[in-house]
């Protein structure tokens, strides 16, 4: 008989585990909270650097999970987590011989930045709402019209202890150059602002991305955090930063702004971590064993994690951790089973 | 190295206010001051954040730090929970302490506010007081403010049955004993040295630059110098 | 109206306005040397700069205002440059510093 | 909404009766008969008890941030406040000013986070009066009171905010006073960014709240930028900001939180005038600056020349034509004792031949 292994989590770092673990011989069962398997990238366009459709990559994965009978739970919400199985909110219990926390993150609220006035203002949107129009083949502002002047704002969400959100979340600087890239494909004369503080391009092909943008699509990056934004008489959008560069303020006029949303920890990360005797990172991810030579085990035996759970990543960093997830199961078991 | 920024730690507004700046330049777009003047917030923070002894004696001897009018719109802001406008308060009161305020032109200006808004606050237990808003020095106060100042009686009369008088209400004049306790409250917590501080250097000062001490002819030079070098 | 003596204007705002600065030469200089819109800000060029050794010029504050449309006293300050053209030799993006230079100073003439 | 989201993020507990009332320098200097309408309304309106203590003195808050008074002194004079309300048997404590309320808010929170300035404070304080410190139960401004009371209000109101020539709702612009939320934004109703306190006041009387670009850019007073002659060109200037950015929205009021804004808004407009010709106004005269004590008044039939109004730069009369509020236009200008005293001299402001902003930029 197959080991066990729960799955917490259908996104791209469950599907890419379970899809490891069954092909190692082991029995993954998926729990996922939605009614579908994807996760996140399901609300995602185009992906960075390369900008491969999203659903490429995720698509192809929830139906490798579908041909090798993997089996989901959906719409069921963990609970609890414990070494011997999951406990799920109807109080089903899952036993297994290990599991695998892929639980991913949750989008910062940018309501909460009330200084850029989301949800008050139409043309101020976030970065999933401007992946959500682009899904829909047409971006403009909330009156039809095609903005001239776009300010897109990084760091909306990280790197802001005034929200408990000290961390960076790392792909927001590549979104907002893959963006900036994607509206100047779209609107090639208008102008396109990128306000910063460190531009951090961390990936493969990422500095160069960035370099594109600049030279090619002549995308501006202005050095210095947008501090307040205020709808005008004619619903565009007034924006304060420092131009920090040249050391004075700088005030402009644009017609829409998007927020880089930040990666939050999952709220429930506090309950479920408890549930199984974890301890969480400051900013509210899991904690991983070890930096180094164990990011993808917990300071309990049995209890594995992948992908956002433990900090913020990006899709290909995701998957490549799952992987690894996945054969540090596999480990785990043949230790624990005392197979060969 | 470090001695102007150990000063300056003794103050808890500067531990409120500076923790570790990263540079983002949201209290600069937002500074009513930074819109002005050659100004910018975000490089007092770090300069005193280098802790630099030489650059910080330079702060505390220039106008840049008297530019700030402490309205703290940089405080909520602050993705790092500083406040620029406490460490501009921490750099002001030091300033004076070592009489370094007297190197600048906007620095000089705090013996006219010490006699304007200090000594009233002595001498009356109030900032202001309706006779020491004079028109000729407060043109911006226009033509109703002339009128309320020249009749000042039967106008706040209307809206205060002790004018000058002690009692309960706007403007009274208030009784010895709490005057003799404000002035006890100055002795005790150094405002009274501080003044005197204010005081002797600005003396040190203007006989430096050619008047007799620190005269009303020295004040009103300080309160309405303005050289244009500021924006 | 009263003819008052106030003693004082109102202050003129000093921040740098997009709306309303003229981008156009900005626009110019960029088409011509598109490179220049790759600045990382690193302010390689200000640190090894002769000029901005001996004055208080820097370089990379001034092209980054013209990039962003404010170019009062850019000509004059710009001729405190020397053409040593060791700027070019440190940017990291290889943008033709020194090229920029005479660029932007015929593009913007006595401003 | 998200703006009531923000709101209901931010309430706070408002001590509903028994206030300890502290006067602000600039309010009984310039807007005396507000100070007097706010303790009419709770005494003789509302039944509520204020006790307005003869002892009390300035928090010295202009002069603290002016920085001639230090942090130790002004922490002192606090304590003594405190005091005062203790011993008269209060503790709540209201005050009439925002740069005192911060200034409370700032010394409490300081003594909680570093305890050795609360004993210092303490020391000093014994030493210098003898009396012991005790700290207030709660921390009011006094339009946190009114707000509290607007529905009380609304259901004694003789006016509403509304322009009776057309019924429709007059347009508000409010003006918060920074020290208000921006030092400790969980200490104002609404919070920094989406302030409600006033705005509340307006919803509640029928007026529509007008959110202008620059609503949260301060009004300029920045003390030693207005105290000192020299420094004014900076300070009008940002009142300047201001009323540019207002005045295509065509407001037929502004309603101001702190005394020194309203105050500034109402005199610089005056100054603007005399120097640019300039008006904001969409009539070619200035837009009326109110305090919240003269709008709540005015809202439950207050006599304008009873609240002081008589004391703007500007003339509120186009404002009262517009409320439907009767006035006597001539006691305007009498005395405690009924008498005549004459008239201010007139000034650009007042008159309509000022260019209205909206027209110069057509």
């Amino acid at each position: 008989m197959a080991y066990r292994v729960v799955v917490v989590g259908g996104g791209a770092a469950g599907m890419q585990t379970a899809i490891e673990l069954k092909s190692r011989g082991i029995e993954p069962i998926i729990v996922e909270r939605d009614i579908e398997l994807g996760g996140k990238a399901r609300g995602w366009y185009k992906l960075f650097p390369t900008f491969t459709h999203a659903r490429e990559v995720i698509g192809p994965l929830a139906q490798q999970v579908k041909d090798m009978h993997i089996r989901c739970f959906y719409g069921q919400e963990v609970t609890q987590i414990a070494p011997d199985g999951v406990t799920l909110r109807s109080e089903e219990r899952i036993p297994a011989d290990a599991v695998v926390v892929a639980t991913g993150f949750t989008l910062f609220d940018a309501h909460r930045k009330q200084e850029y006035g989301y949800g008050l203002y139409d043309n101020v949107i976030t970065s999933v709402d401007l992946e959500r129009m682009m899904i829909g083949g047409r971006v403009t502002l909330a009156d039809g019209s095609e903005p001239k002047r776009i300010a897109i704002l990084h760091c909306v969400g990280s790197r802001d202890e005034k929200v408990g959100q000290k961390h960076c979340s790392k792909v927001c600087c590549i979104t907002g150059v893959k963006q900036a890239i994607e509206l100047k494909e779209m609107y090639p004369t208008a102008d396109v602002f990128n306000f910063y503080m460190d531009i951090r391009m961390f990936g493969p092909g990422y500095e160069e991305l960035y370099r594109e943008a600049q030279e090619r699509y002549n995308v501006h990056f202005v050095r210095g955090r947008i501090s307040e934004a205020a709808e005008t008489i004619n619903k565009r959008i007034q924006i304060k930063a420092e131009d920090t560069l040249t050391g004075r303020p700088l005030r402009m006029t644009v017609d829409m702004l998007v927020l880089l949303v930040g990666m939050s920890a999952n709220y429930d990360n506090v309950k479920l971590a408890a549930s199984a005797g974890l301890a969480l990172a400051p900013n509210g991810y899991f904690k991983a064993r070890d930096a180094f030579l164990g990011v993808v085990r917990s300071e309990r035996e049995g209890i594995f994690f992948a992908g956002t759970a433990t900090a913020p990543k990006s899709l290909a960093d995701t998957l490549a951790e799952a992987s690894l997830t996945a054969s540090a199961v596999d480990a785990y078991l043949k230790e624990k089973f005392n197979i060969e | 190295m470090g001695k102007y920024y150990d000063m300056l730690a003794q103050d808890i507004r500067l531990v409120e206010g500076l923790k570790a700046c990263m540079n983002c330049g949201v209290c600069t777009a937002v500074c009513p001051a930074a819109e002005f003047y050659n100004y910018d917030p975000r490089q007092i923070v770090v300069m005193v954040q280098r802790r630099d002894d030489e650059e910080i004696e330079q702060l505390l001897k220039s106008d840049t730090i008297w530019y700030c009018g402490e309205c703290m719109s940089c405080r909520p802001r602050c993705p790092r929970g500083n406040t620029p406008g406490y460490v501009i308060q921490a750099l002001r009161t030091l300033s004076q302490k070592l009489g370094f305020f007297t190197e600048s032109e906007k620095g000089r200006q705090q013996l006219a506010l010490k006699r304007l808004i200090g000594d009233n606050i002595l001498a009356t237990g109030y900032c202001l007081t309706p006779r020491n808003i004079l028109p000729e020095l407060h043109p911006e106060q226009g033509p109703v403010w002339e009128w309320i100042h020249s009749n000042d009686e039967a106008i706040y009369g209307r809206f205060s049955d002790c004018y000058g008088k002690e009692g309960a209400g706007a403007l009274r004049a208030i009784d010895k004993e709490s005057m003799e306790e404000i002035r006890r409250i100055f002795e005790v917590s150094g405002g009274r040295a501080f003044y005197d501080t204010i005081e002797a250097h600005s003396d040190r000062k203007a006989r430096e630059m050619g008047y007799d001490g620190a005269t009303q002819e020295y004040m009103m030079e300080t309160y309405t110098l303005n050289s244009e070098n500021h924006y | 109206m009263r003819n008052v003596v106030f003693g004082y204007g109102i202050s003129r705002p000093r921040a740098i306005d997009m709306d309303n600065n003229d981008l156009r030469k900005s626009r110019d200089i960029i088409a011509e040397m598109p490179e220049l819109q790759a600045c990382i800000g690193c302010g390689s060029c200000t640190a090894s700069c002769t000029a901005g050794n001996l004055t208080d010029f820097n370089f990379r504050k001034l092209h980054t205002a013209v990039r962003r449309g404010e170019y009062k006293g850019v000509y004059a300050e710009l001729s405190k440059c020397m053409l040593c053209g060791k700027c070019r030799l440190v940017c990291p993006r290889g943008i033709n510093t020194r090229g920029l230079v005479m660029l932007i100073k015929r593009k913007l003439g006595d401003f | 909404m998200s703006r009531r989201a923000s709101w209901q993020e931010y309430q706070k507990d408002i001590a509903a009766d028994r206030y300890y009332y502290a006067r602000s320098c600039i309010r009984q200097n310039f807007f005396p008969g507000s100070e007097w309408a706010f303790l009419d309304i709770l005494s003789n309106r509302l039944g509520i008890d204020i006790y307005d203590d003869p002892l009390h003195t300035s928090c010295t808050g202009i002069g603290y941030h002016s920085d001639v008074v230090p942090l130790e002194t002004i922490m002192t004079v606090v304590a003594r406040q405190f005091s005062l309300m203790a011993e008269a048997g209060y503790e709540n404590f209201v005050s009439s000013c925002i740069t005192s309320f911060g200034i409370y808010n700032e010394v409490l929170a300081t003594w909680e986070e570093f305890p050795e300035t609360e004993e210092r404070t303490r020391r000093y304080l014994r030493e210098a009066t003898g009396r012991e410190l005790v700290k207030p139960r709660s921390i009011a401004h006094t339009s946190d009171i009114i707000f509290y009371q607007r529905e009380a209000i609304a259901r004694k109101a003789k006016h509403r905010l509304i322009n009776r020539h057309t019924g429709e709702p007059l347009r508000v612009v409010e003006h918060i006073g920074c020290h208000y939320a921006k030092i400790f934004p969980k200490s104002g109703i609404g919070g920094s960014e989406f302030p409600y306190v006033l705005a509340g006041m307006i919803e509640a009387w029928g007026g529509d709240v007008v959110d202008y670009p620059e609503r949260r850019h301060c009004c300029g007073f920045g003390f030693r930028n207005y105290l000192v002659q020299a420094n004014r060109g900076s300070s009008i200037a940002n009142s300047h900001k201001k009323l540019e950015s207002m005045a295509p929205y065509k407001p037929d009021f502004i309603v101001a939180n702190c005394p020194g804004c309203a105050m500034f808004l109402d005199k610089w407009q005056y100054t603007i005038a005399e120097m640019d010709g300039m008006a904001y106004g969409a009539d070619g005269k200035g837009i009326p600056v109110l305090t919240y004590e003269e709008m709540a008044g005015l809202v439950l039939g207050y006599d304008p020349w009873q609240l002081g109004m008589q004391f703007h730069q500007v003339d509120v009369e186009p404002l009262l034509d517009k409320l439907g509020v009767e006035y006597d236009p001539g006691a305007k200008y009498l005395g405690a004792d009924g008498k005549y005293i004459g008239k201010p001299a007139d000034a650009a402001i007042n008159c309509p031949s000022q260019r209205p902003i909206y027209e110069r930029r057509k």
